[in-house]
C-alpha cells in the first residue's frame, strides 16, 4: 500500500517475525528494566548482563507492534558485545535520530547528533528513521532503546 | 433497551446526518474519511460548531457577574444549557448539573470531596472489570492514601458483569462505581440492579455513563443512582466540558472540591462560606463556550432522538457482526456479548496475528479511523489476555458503507502483512 | 516594565486590531459595543476564532492514542501549543506546562498535589490583600483541613503592598502566594523580589499570573519563582483552558492530583504508576480545542509584541486617567496607584454615591460594559471599606474612543439619578 | 434613558432614597439573619421580632443597589404587622413574580403563584416587576426576601 514502504521496510518486517535476543536471562546475576507505551499499551522487558564493562547477554522480553519489536531486536544486535560506552553512544545516536526537533519546525538547523564525538554509523538502525514520518509511532521505536537506557543506570547506580 | 424498540421509533436519515458533520466530507490519504473512534471522541455537527462560533461573535463574556447586556445573555445562555442537559438525563433539578471539565474531573471530585469525607480504613469502594482508567485510578489514589479497599466485580467469558457471587462482594462496601456501558467491549451493565444492590447494604451507587449517555437515553431517575458523570465530547460536544449529576442531599452534605471564584458566598480574611448548588462544585470561571455547546449537543441529539440513535446503532452494529463474519471468518475474533441487545456499538477486534497497532496504520491509508491499545482499561486487557485490541466504535452519523470500508481495509491490511517480502 | 519602553517598540495600530475582533463590531442597545470588562475575560479575534473551528472541522480526534493521520494532526497540534505557551512565558521546557481548564484549577492543583504532601498545622501561607479569591479559598481550605496558617501581606493607602515587615511576616512561611497584578487595582506587584525573599528562608513562591500575562511580557525564569497560574480567557484564547507552569524538579517529587486516563503510565487491579511530565498532571480527554486555541492566542498577541501591547495600554490608561480627572473631577475617585508605570490598565472607580449596579445598568444603555462588585477579591474590597466598585479594564483592542465613551456615559447616568422624580 | 424606566420606576428610586425601617434591633429579643449576593458583593442584615405570630419589628442593615434596597425597604412596609402566615404568603408571591419560569421559556403556561390559595395583592410591589427583564438583577430583588425567609425559618425552629 502506497506510504507505508516508509515505515514497514523489509528488514523491519524480518526482526519483527524472527526476532533476535528474545527471551529472559537469570535475575541476578542479570539485571531486568520494565518498560510501558502508555499510550498503546506495549510492554517490554530489557534483561542485560555485563562481563566487566562489555555487554555480555541481552534479551527481550514484554510484547509489542512490529515497530516496537523489530526496534528492540535490532537495538539486541547492535549494542551486544558493546562496552557500555559505546553503548551509550548507539543510544543517543539513535534516540537523535527518532527525535522530532523543535529547531527543525522553526526551520532551525537541526541539533547535531554526535556533539563533536566521532559519528556514530546505525546500520540496519537507519531502516527505522522512516517511523519519524508516523509521530504516534516514535514511541514504539523508542520504548526498547529506553529502557535499555534505565537499565544502563540501574547497573551503574 | 431491547430490538423491539427500533420498530416504534422514527428511523434516522443516515446520509442527512452524516452530512451534518463538516469533519466527515474530508478526505484522508486519498480516500473518503471512515471515523469510527467515536468511543474515544465523536465529531461534532455544524449545529454545534455555529452555536460555539455564535457565542464568541456575539455574546462573549464572564458570567454571573457582569449587568451589562452580553454578560446576561451569556449568563443565561449557560444556565439554560445546564436546564437541557438536566432535562435530557432526566434528573430532578437543574442545581444537581455539575460541569466538569471532562468525565474524570467529575469523577474525581466525587472522590476528593464525598470520598476523604466519608471513607476511611477498611472501607470498600467495589468497582467492576470493565471499568475505565477513570473509574479506578481515583480509587486506587483513595487506597494509597488511607487504606480505603478496591475490590472488583469479576466478568464472564463473554465480557458481562459476573454478579454470582455479588452479596459477598458486597461485603463493607460503601460505594459501587460502575460504568453503565463498556468502551472496550459495548457491554451494557444492569445499573438499576446495581443501584439497587449497593442501597440495600447502605452503599451509594456512582454510574460513569461516559459511554451510554451519548448512545442511549437516560434517566438517572429510573437508575436510582447516586452520581453520574459523562463526558461532552464523545456526545456532539465540545473537548473541555463533563457533568457530574449528583442527588442534592448528598451535594448538600458534601464539602466544595476546589477553591475559588464562582464557588463561595462569602470570603473573609478568615475564612469563606461556600455557595450554594451547583456553583459550591464550580470553581472559577466555567467553560462557558463549551456548556453552551455541550447545551446545542443535546439539542442536536434531543432532534434526532435517543431511540432513534440506540436503533440505528443497533441496526448497525448487527450488520458489521454479520458481514465481518461472513468475510473474515475465523481470521477475526470480536470480544464482548454477542447479542446485540446487549451491547453498544463497539467492535473490539483481534485480526490473525496482526498487532492492532500494525492494524490501525494500515487502515489508516484507507482513511479507515479505529483505535489500537488498551483503551484505558489495562485491567480489562489484562483479563481479556491481550496487550491490546483494535477498536471500531460507531456512532449516528456512520452507515453501512463505513462497515463497508473496514471490512475491506482488513482484508487489504492482511495481504499487506502477508505479501510483504519477508 | 517602565514607560520608556514604550519607545523602543513598535506602536500598534489600534484600528487595524479592533477590527480583528468580531464581537466588537457589533451594537448594544444601539449603540457600538465599548468593551471595557476584559479584566473579567477578553475578546477573541478572528484568528484564533478560525484555529478552534479549523480543528473541530478539519483534525477533531481524541490525542495521544490514535494512530491514524488525524489523531496525530491533533496530537501534534497540541503539544506544539504546549511549546508555543513555554515560549511565551520563557520556561526551560514545554514538560513543564501543564494544561488545565482555568487558573483556578492550577492553584488548586498546587494546594492539592503540593500543599497536602508538604503543608501541616502550623506551617503559614503567605498571601496578599490583593488577591483574587482563587488564591485565597484553596489555602483557607487547607488551613480548616489541617490547620495551616493563612497570612497576609498588608496594603498601603494607595494600594501597594506594604512590605515594611517582610521580615516578620516571613516567620514559619512555606509558601509565599501573590498576584503579578491586581484584577481590582491594577497594582503591580515586585515578584522577583518576593520570591528571592521566599526563597531566603526556604519557602516557595507560587505566583498568580493571571492578570499580567494577558498584558506584560512574562519571564518565569527572570521571575526566579516556582510556580506560575494563569488563563486562557483573559488572553485572547478560550474559555476552558489555563496553565500552571511549575519547576520540573518540584513537580516531579508531586504525587498526581486527579486520576484517570493520560496521566498514567500503568495499572492494574491492585495500583498505578504515574505517567511522565506534563501528563502526570494531565487526568482525561485535555479540552484539546481549547489548548489549540491557547495556541493560536499566545500566536496572536506574539505578532503584536507584549511590549507594543504594554505600550499601548500605558498610553490608554494615562489617557484615562487624565481625561476623567478633567472631565468628573471630584464626582470620580480611582483607587490604586497613580503612576501609570506602577499599575495595569485597571480603573476601578466610585462615581457619586451611585452604587456600582447601579452604575454599569446605566452605563449599558450606552454599550459601554463594565464590571460592577467585589470582583472576586471581597477582602480587598474590605479594605478598601467599601462593598463593590465599577471597574473599566482595557485591553489591546481599547483606544480613546472607549474611553470618551465611558466617560460621556459617565455624566448620563449622574444626570439619570440626579434628575430622576423622586 | 430609554429602557431603564422599566427598571428604575419612580417609587423603586423612592424607597433607596428614603429607605423604610433601616436600623437594627437589639439580639435578643430579635433575630439577626445575614444574607449575600455572591455575585456583586451586597450584604444584607435582616432583624425581625415576632410578638405571638405577628411580625411586630423588622429593620433593615447592610449596603446594596438601589433595587436589593429598595426590594428590601418595600419588603419591611408589606410584612411588618402581618402574621407569619400571611407573610410567607407575601414572600411566595412574591418570589413567583421574580422567577423566570422554565415553563415561559418553552411556551408552557407559567405556574401559577397561590398554589389554590386566595391570590394576595403585592401593591406597591408590583413596581419590580420590570426587573424580570434584567435578569441579573433579580437576585438583587430577591435578596432581602430569601434573607427573610431564612430567618422565619430560624424563629420558628
Ligand atoms: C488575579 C486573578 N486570579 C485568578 C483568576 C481566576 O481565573 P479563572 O476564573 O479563569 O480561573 C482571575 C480571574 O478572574 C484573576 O483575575
Ligand atoms: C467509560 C469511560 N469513562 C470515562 C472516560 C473519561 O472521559 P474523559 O477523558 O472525557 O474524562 C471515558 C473516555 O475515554 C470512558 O470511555
Amino acid at each position: 500500500m502506497a506510504g507505508l514502504e516508509d515505515l514497514y521496510r523489509e528488514i523491519i518486517l524480518d526482526h519483527y517475525r524472527s526476532p533476535r535476543n528474545r527471551g529472559e536471562l537469570d535475575t541476578p546475576p542479570a539485571n531486568m528494566t520494565e518498560g510501558f507505551n502508555p499510550l498503546c499499551g506495549d510492554e517490554i522487558r530489557v534483561y542485560l548482563e555485563l562481563d566487566g564493562d562489555t555487554i555480555s547477554e541481552i534479551r527481550i522480553g514484554g510484547q509489542g507492534c512490529s515497530i516496537s519489536q523489530s526496534s528492540a531486536s535490532m537495538m539486541t544486535t547492535a549494542v551486544l558485545g558493546r562496552t557500555v560506552d559505546e553503548a551509550r553512544r548507539v543510544l543517543k545516536a539513535f534516540k537523535a535520530m527518532m527525535s522530532i526537533h523543535e529547531g527543525d519546525l522553526d526551520g532551525a538547523p537541526p541539533t547535531g547528533v554526535t556533539d563533536g564525538e566521532e559519528p556514530i554509523s546505525l546500520g540496519d538502525l537507519e531502516a527505522l528513521r522512516g517511523v519519524v514520518k508516523f509521530p504516534v509511532r516514535i514511541k514504539c521505536a523508542t520504548l526498547a532503546w529506553n529502557t535499555f537506557d534505565h537499565g544502563l543506570d540501574e547497573i551503574s547506580a | 433497551m431491547s430490538a423491539s424498540s427500533s420498530q416504534t421509533t422514527t428511523p434516522l436519515d443516515a446520509a442527512a446526518v452524516k452530512a451534518d458533520f463538516p469533519l466527515l466530507q474530508r478526505e484522508v490519504n486519498g480516500s473518503p474519511i471512515v471515523y469510527l473512534d467515536s468511543g474515544a471522541t465523536s465529531q461534532k455537527p455544524r449545529q454545534v460548531l455555529k452555536v460555539i462560533d455564535a457565542y464568541y461573535h456575539e455574546i462573549n463574556a464572564n458570567v454571573h457577574r457582569g449587568a451589562y447586556h452580553i454578560a446576561e445573555l451569556a449568563t443565561s445562555a449557560m444556565e439554560q444549557a445546564r436546564a437541557k442537559v438536566q432535562r435530557f438525563i432526566a434528573a430532578p433539578s437543574s442545581s444537581e448539573i455539575i460541569f466538569t471539565k471532562n468525565a474524570t474531573e467529575a469523577i474525581n471530585l466525587v472522590a476528593h470531596s464525598w470520598g476523604r469525607a466519608n471513607l476511611s480504613e477498611g472501607d470498600v469502594v467495589l468497582i467492576t472489570g470493565l471499568e475505565h482508567h477513570a473509574n479506578i485510578v481515583p480509587w486506587h489514589q483513595l487506597a494509597a492514601e488511607r487504606g480505603v479497599e478496591v475490590r472488583w466485580i469479576p466478568l464472564t467469558d463473554d465480557g458481562r458483569l459476573d454478579l454470582h457471587d455479588l452479596d459477598s462482594l458486597l461485603e463493607g462496601v460503601r460505594l459501587v462505581a460502575l460504568s453503565s456501558a463498556s468502551k472496550v467491549l459495548g457491554t451494557l451493565t444492569p445499573v438499576r440492579e446495581l443501584a439497587d444492590a449497593a442501597h440495600a447494604v447502605g452503599a451509594l451507587c456512582l454510574v460513569d455513563a461516559s459511554q451510554s449517555v451519548p448512545h442511549l437515553p437516560t434517566n438517572v431517575t429510573e437508575w436510582d443512582c447516586d452520581f453520574v458523570a459523562f463526558t461532552g465530547h464523545k456526545m456532539c460536544g465540545p473537548t473541555g466540558i463533563g457533568v457530574l449529576w449528583g442527588r442534592s442531599e448528598l451535594l448538600e452534605a458534601m464539602p466544595p472540591f476546589m477553591g475559588g471564584g464562582e464557588m463561595i458566598l462569602d470570603v473573609t480574611m478568615e475564612g469563606f462560606t461556600p455557595n450554594e448548588l451547583p456553583w459550591k462544585f464550580e470553581a472559577g470561571t466555567p467553560p462557558i463556550a463549551q456548556i453552551i455547546g455541550l447545551g446545542a449537543a443535546v439539542d442536536y441529539l434531543d432532534s434526532i432522538g435517543m431511540d432513534s440513535v440506540r436503533a440505528h446503532e443497533m441496526a448497525l452494529t448487527d450488520y458489521a457482526l454479520r458481514t465481518l463474519a461472513d468475510r473474515h471468518g475465523d481470521d477475526l475474533l470480536v470480544h464482548g456479548p454477542s447479542a446485540v441487545a446487549d451491547r453498544g456499538g463497539v467492535l473490539s477486534m483481534c485480526y490473525r496475528d496482526i498487532h492492532p497497532h500494525d492494524l490501525s496504520q494500515v487502515l489508516d491509508q484507507r482513511g479507515v479511523c479505529v483505535r489500537a491499545g488498551h483503551h484505558c482499561a489495562k485491567p480489562l486487557m489484562r483479563l481479556l489476555g491481550v496487550g491490546a485490541t483494535t477498536r471500531a466504535s460507531l456512532y449516528v452519523y456512520n452507515d453501512e458503507s463505513d462497515i463497508d470500508a473496514l471490512s475491506e481495509a482488513l482484508t487489504e491490511a492482511g495481504d499487506f502483512f502477508a505479501h510483504q517480502p519477508a
